[in-house]
């Protein structure tokens, strides 16, 4: 998403892009540290208030909009992607957030972000993957683990759960990136990351909901267990992580990624993949890690986004009253009277 | 010249009703156009039924594969495709089969023998030749493939190719048989075929044939119903011919240049509704771009999403599509966007007839949705009302900032007629206004006249604000729990919808008037069919009139008086009633129904044969 | 013992109303359903009003974060939550600024001084203090946190966990002040906390402490409602409380053991729809399986697939999630498999308000499809209603092999009343046959009684046939166009519908009969109101009776009859006047109407005025 | 799908699953070919008509369930899916096959066709991409190539297509084949594996449209080309085409697939990858693969099917009529009278 700012940049602090809403979350949850970085990131970009619209459906991720001082549009359940993209069409100039839940976007949402990621409209889509529905009490999500107690699975959920980034991959994301909550720092990072790339900017962001499930994500989150636990993926960087000790290299005959202990087995540091955003068949592989997790910017690469072919086939010369008369009036005709 | 005399009447002295039935791939569809084209530019009157199967090509020959184009026309006002045939043209057995019921007796049949052999019998479920049993038309009987093949042969063309003109042959002898012109058929082959000589003259041959087998064969001519130079007695002007997406398109383009902003039309196809997604997207230089949408919802999505953002969102589609863009709709209806929803109405339920045309989503569109959720349904009546009820949706969505459901159907969508070319200039604009000034500018007060919210579209410099799905504040648009606001706002929305009579015409009458003694009030493709019927009643001298609604909802301010006014009034629709029901549900008062659900439209007689009934009674 | 003998007469002798208000985190649902039980324990008669907001925990203090639980209960028979509140407990400001309009004057209102500081009222949008204004209520300020502190300090429980114990203390007071017992309280607290003994022991004692304070205090009590061993004059039989989720999944686990077979309930959780599928997916043992879907979509048609293959496919939401499973409805009524759609209406259009009730998907029940759609409708009326209604919902849906539409609203899904249980041998089975007889058998020939079609799920030996959604001929089921056909099978689904009339028992009266001068016709949960309405309306000598419709569509057989024997008929709703216009629709007659949509139930006294005025007309 | 048949086998033919109603499609529609194949797998199988159940939506392929002398539900246009896995749940005895098109499968029916896959429902599921909505009159479809002229798009798509293997695999679908009309004996191989395995059992058929569509793969299926254009995916054996004379083989580096010249640089048939269907990341890039085209069983792993997980949660014991009267009856309670 890259628009050309015609105006002045403001000089809007974080605390500009707060709106004069009350904020509804419940006190802890995981979308508070999200809306902080937003604000962060949009006024690091120096973004247009006016021209900045956050869209989303319904869920308690979907509530973002009241919250930033933007255009703000707070839709139905499952069809931001749908509406984005109309309004995306109808006025290319504008910036465009869209933000979703795990159930929002993959459970009644899954068609229309699948389309949307196929065209590859330009805007960022936000996936607050809480791995359950916050909103209506703690029901299993698509991307609750299997065997997840919820009230509406007291015997445990049976069905193996979406991942996320696959699906996005597999529906033509180019541009597939994840984080979470509490990493501020390099959130910001990742979302400017997104907000600069031309055409559907696919983020997960991890988010924990302190009601229904709290700690899904402790294991990535947690100040012990984090090293050990977040692959970040920067572009031509070698993949290493639990502070440089372990890595990630490929085992060519198994087409898949193994975990090395650097320094074992004569392996070193340079025995580490380096980051390659724009390999397909990596990301692939990244996406589907466990542990790790892989976060930061998975997959990037340029295409035509859908909004600029549209424009771009638009009619250059906007025709007359006369040539509509023409079109009207058809080609064969007669007279009566 | 010989003239078949006793043709003469049932139509009445100065219309004709053919129909031209054959195999899916006989181009059946395009002879009938054809046609209309040629007794349109004599100066005719007319109106034409295309009725075709749902199968792409079902196989040749089968009952269900069957493919018909009917018109009528003629020297005086036709309003309907005929009740009944005076000419049948069955190219095999299986259109023979279909068809046969709808000849009158002593009509003329033509039929091409060569398809009537036993295979072919056999495929249309007849054990026997039925031409045995053909008592009491005129009959016909070509071996049109035989002489379509002989009038190519000189040119080269092979016989296979040669089956492909059998209708430009029957063409020109039906041009022949009924006296018309075949220049314009001429022309367009030759542009159409510009690149492939030898099937354009093939055809040319074709259609030449045919016209010359008619004269040389001496066959008696049908009567005169269009002398040369004469034409039908319709308002002076230059006219053209239009199906009802035809006019629709053109309304909505229109609506673009005379509101100042550009529309924006989302769809998924669906018949009957996506020939309006083919034609708009040839439009696109005009005002309306398209979009085809991953479904249905999405479609009405695309649309709220460009509405909001400053064009006019138009979806469309039919039943079972409209049915999936219900909860959507309530987004619309609740954020106050203006929105135009058109469902090219067909046969159901489900997924029902999908080829043949019904009245039935009018409660669907009036009353379909979760909790109270008015909006404004207007209704075409025929193929060139559709230009004027699209323009008038356009306003009205963009006045008063709510969805619109436009009514259309698979008739109306096929259909065609004369229509008097609009000239452009003349319509009234409606600039729409975007933004509101800046000083206290709140998203959801109101315009006191109109009842309606101020259009801010994001990227508004110094507007922005929030809006959702949620009941929201009456002002601030801010959610809101608070029950007096859901109270205010529901009767704000139900109000500003109700309203909107107050800036509709009185309802009128399109023949009678308030003196007569019944009233048949109809709505949507109806329309000929009962002007036909009142015509013949009141030339009979009953006392009937006719009012055809195009506001469905809100209902004219005067409808009310107008119905009491009446000993009796009669609804007839293509569907078990639902005008019926909803009139009565408004006024309280008692009204008579009448309703066909059979996927064909009215006939006329049907219409006049119950108003007599209702006279009796 | 004092009394505050001025309570007395608002509410009747015999019943209070205590409403239960504070912060979404304060547990007052909770409360309120201790409370609840206490007092069916004691042979109260009630009925209950739990009121949350939809936010999952809004910001503490804040007036949309305030939960509420609101009974009416006594001696003798309770009909609705009460209109005015005889006690108001208020936990914080956010709560008394809630609520406080609905305290009758002279009331009891029982706040906690520790909330009432500065930050608090700036959160409840106070600009100072709001008990400066509180005049002509009895008041009792009472610092229930310190007190409660101090209950529990002894265990050794800190401030912060102590805190989450001052709605048992509130209780306890409350059970003092109103004279009931606990010890069923401190049951359910010793069996719940069983795990943490520092829980259990902190919340007995402030319940003890509670319930201490006011006999220590020597507060007044509340007017004795019930004396003790004195119940209420319900009929005799063993009783328990039940809301309308629970009686309705009875009901529905009930018909599954009646109809001989298994139901498949598929559903998508949305407010208030989703308390069924999580006490469905408890009670699978029972013949429910329960599947969470993928969207209301997936929902209807995993069901549709169900009660293909022979199981009784059951689907439930709220008034969005209805709409858009219209198009999928739409193939059950067309292939006329058997299906319950269970719609757990709420406040709208679209998102609206989703933990308030409303009653205004009655248009979207009975006539929000495309084309003619005809189906059966039903309105459960009060919590022990939805029982019945879902037995008979499947016993319609099986019998007729029709799709079936249960209403209930937000109200009835959380309210509870008093219960008499069923003897379920009692009830009488209707057991569902599958298959046919081989012979001849066709997919669409009817039962001549019924005119249901016969269920033969995939999998019955030698009876191999094909349905789907395009229009099937009347007797194989395969594809028909023909337009006869279709005529025929409109005509057929429509008279299969209206025909059940014959089947229903006659419509009757819950007061008064035909001999009264006004009719007040219900549906769904206003029965409470109007009930309580029309008690009071006859003992002041008013000539109206009650008739509550269960039977939405068709509508019985004598309703027509009913309504034509009054002078006046009233139709109170929660809606802007669906039952009124379909009833004026279907009849041709006029009916008042009166109307509310504010997400909160009709008052009895709403009723009463309203009929009052109607006697002045 | 493996259903234990209990009866005798019944020698039926493949003329005897055919029903009687008269085929309706265009003379020369790539889904007669489907249809025999269809037909005489059935018959090859053994399998029993009164269990067997063809499902599908709308389209013109959906109207196969008329065609086949078993039971069959023609739904509504892309829920065939949704329907089937109620039919499943419900009576998990059935055997069935779902028949939908690429705009019924990837279009409208996108969320429930993730959702099964995911699931893994024991099902057969047969897409047939002719990359053109047939029945609605030719506009395009998700599967049509960037740039597609058709009514609805008189001046191209703009939008990249579906890949509908890549989709599939991406919403974790544990079998995924691929075959097209014309190549009958293949074509019933593939079915009988798709039949055999447990859980969803994903087939793209390719399907020429010959009215709106006709020739978009005879690069893969006309007889000149066809060699060069087929991949046949087999397990355990070489990844060559060409009659040998070509092969595939994995670039390391790239994590990508090469094809190569049998012969030439060096490298003989033995550096072609050998197929393992087991493999996640090799499907990833077969899917992917335009020349040639991945044919066979690209996917197969085993994983617990949804219906199996469904039965095995049910109940053992069928509680009494006193069972339900006591959970019906609650636990507090009180006498009145
Ligand atoms: C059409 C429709 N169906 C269902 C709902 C109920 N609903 C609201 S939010 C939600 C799911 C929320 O989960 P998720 O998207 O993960 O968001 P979260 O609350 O976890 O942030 C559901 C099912 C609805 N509002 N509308
Ligand atoms: C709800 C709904 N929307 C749209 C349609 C119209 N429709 C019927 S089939 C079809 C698409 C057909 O394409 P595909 O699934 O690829 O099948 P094919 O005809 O090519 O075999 C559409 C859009 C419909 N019947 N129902
Ligand atoms: S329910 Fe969970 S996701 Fe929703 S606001 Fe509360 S903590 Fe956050
Ligand atoms: S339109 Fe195409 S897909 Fe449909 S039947 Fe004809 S050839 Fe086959
Ligand atoms: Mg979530
Ligand atoms: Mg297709």
């Amino acid at each position: 998403m890259a628009t050309v700012l015609e105006r002045e940049p403001k000089g809007l602090t974080p605390k500009d892009w707060a709106s004069d809403q009350e904020v509804r979350w419940c006190p802890g949850c995981g979308d508070y540290a999200i809306l902080k970085a937003v604000q962060k990131t949009l006024a690091d970009l120096q973004a247009d208030p006016d021209r900045t619209v956050f869209i989303s459906g319904i869920g308690c991720a979907a509530r973002f909009p009241y919250y930033v001082e933007s255009y703000g549009f707070h839709t139905i359940h499952g069809r931001a992607a749908a509406i984005a993209t109309g309004v995306k069409l109808a006025n290319p100039e504008l910036d465009i957030w869209v933000v979703s839940g795990d159930g929002d976007s993959l459970s009644i949402g899954g068609n229309h972000l699948l389309h949307l990621l196929r065209r590859n409209v330009d805007l960022v889509y936000l996936l607050f993957n809480n791995e359950v529905y916050g909103l209506t009490k703690g029901q299993a999500s698509p991307t609750s683990p299997r065997g997840t107690v919820s009230p509406s699975s007291p015997g445990g959920t049976l069905d193996a759960p979406v991942n996320a980034g696959a699906f996005a991959l597999g529906a033509g994301a180019r541009f597939v990136a994840r984080v979470a909550d509490v990493v501020q720092g390099p959130m910001v990072e990742v979302l400017t990351r997104a907000h600069g790339h031309r055409g559907t900017s696919f983020v997960e962001i991890l988010q924990n909901c302190i009601v229904y499930n709290d700690g899904a994500f402790d294991a990535v989150t947690d100040k012990a267990t984090a090293a050990e636990h977040q692959l970040w993926c920067r572009h031509g960087e070698p993949l290493l992580f639990a502070g440089g000790t372990k890595g990630v290299r490929l085992v060519p005959e198994r087409f898949a990624l193994e975990i090395f202990d650097v320094g074992a087995d004569g392996l070193g540091a340079e025995a580490a993949l380096v980051h390659d955003e724009t390999n397909p068949m990596l990301a692939q592989m990244l996406v589907r890690l466990d542990v790790p997790t892989a976060l930061g910017v998975i997959f990037a690469v340029e295409a035509p986004s859908y909004d600029a072919a549209f424009s771009a086939a638009a009619p250059t010369r906007k025709p007359g009253l006369a040539d509509l008369q023409r079109q009207v009036g058809g080609r064969t005709t007669w007279k009566i009277g | 010249m010989n003239e078949i005399s006793h043709l003469v009447g049932a139509a009445g002295p100065d219309s004709l009703v053919v129909r031209f039935a054959g195999d899916s791939g006989d181009g059946m569809q395009l002879t009938g156009s054809r046609f209309t084209q040629e007794a349109a530019l004599d100066g005719a009157d007319l109106a034409t039924f295309p009725d075709f199967p749902a199968e792409i090509r079902a196989p040749v020959g089968t009952t269900f594969g069957v493919s018909a184009f009917q018109i009528q026309f003629g020297g005086r006002r036709v309003r309907t495709p005929g009740d009944r045939l005076d000419v049948l043209v069955a190219l095999n057995p299986a259109a023979l089969k279909v068809n046969l019921e709808d000849l009158r007796p002593g009509g003329t049949l033509i039929i091409d023998t060569a398809a009537f052999v036993d295979r072919n019998f056999k495929k249309a479920g007849y054990d026997h030749d039925p031409r045995d049993d053909l008592d009491g038309y005129r009959r016909l009987d070509i071996d049109i493939t035989k002489l379509t093949q002989a009038a190519v042969k000189p040119l080269g063309v092979g016989n296979r190719d040669a089956n492909r003109a059998r209708n430009l042959w029957t063409l020109g002898l039906v041009l022949w048989l009924t006296g018309r012109s075949r220049g314009a058929t001429q022309d367009w082959i030759r542009e159409r075929f510009a690149a492939e000589p030898l099937v354009r003259d093939a055809n040319l041959a074709a259609l030449d044939a045919g016209h010359a087998y008619g004269e040389t064969a001496e066959l008696p001519r049908l009567p005169e119903v269009l002398a040369p130079g004469q034409t039908a007695p319709l308002p002076p002007g230059r006219y053209r011919t239009v199906t009802g997406v035809d006019a629709l398109c053109y309304g909505l383009v229109t609506a673009a240049r005379l509101s100042g902003i550009d529309l924006f039309y989302g769809s998924y196809p669906i018949t009957p509704a996506s020939s309006m997604l083919h034609m708009l997207a040839r439009l696109g230089a005009f005002g309306v771009r398209t979009f085809q949408a991953e479904d249905e919802i999405a479609a009405i999505c695309v649309a709220i999403g460009a509405s909001y953002a400053g064009q006019l969102g138009v979806t469309g589609s039919s039943g079972p599509g409209i049915a999936l863009k219900m909860e959507a709709l309530g987004l619309a209806i609740a954020t106050e966007l203006p929105l135009v929803v058109i469902d090219a109405q067909r046969g159901g339920p489900s997924t029902g007839l999908p080829t043949k045309t019904e009245q039935s989503d009018l409660f669907q569109a009036v009353l379909g949705r979760n909790a109270d959720a008015p909006l404004v349904v207007l209704a075409a009546s025929t193929p060139g009302d559709c230009f004027p009820v699209a323009i008038e949706a356009v306003r009205l969505a963009t006045r008063y900032m709510t969805p619109v459901m436009l009514l259309t159907d698979g008739f109306l969508a096929n259909a065609s007629e004369p229509w008097l070319i609009p000239d452009l200039a003349a319509l009234e604009p409606f600039p729409v206004r975007q933004g509101a000034a800046v000083d206290g500018f709140q998203p959801y007060a109101r315009d006191p006249a109109t009842l309606a919210r101020a259009w801010v579209p994001p990227g508004t410099p110094g507007l922005r604000h929030r809006i959702g799905g949620i009941e929201r504040s009456h002002r601030t648009g801010a959610i809101s729990y608070d029950p007096a606001n859901h109270q205010m706002m529901t009767d704000f929305r139900r109000a500003k919808i109700l309203g909107i009579a107050r800036d509709l015409p009185a309802q009128g009458f399109v023949a009678g008037g308030m003196d007569d003694r019944i009233l048949i009030l109809g709505w949507g493709s109806t329309f000929g069919a009962i002007e036909s019927a009142v015509d013949r009643l009141r030339a009979d001298g009953v006392s009937v009139a006719h009012a055809h609604l195009r506001h469905i909802w809100p209902l004219p301010a005067n409808l009310g008086d107008i119905l009491a006014s009446f000993e009796r009034v009669l609804v007839p629709e293509l569907n078990t009633g639902q005008l019926h029901l909803l009139l009565q549900g408004v006024y309280g008062c008692r009204l008579e129904s009448l309703t066909k659900v059979s996927g064909k439209p009215f006939t006329a007689a049907e219409i006049e044969t119950r108003v007599k009934t209702l006279l009796e009674a």
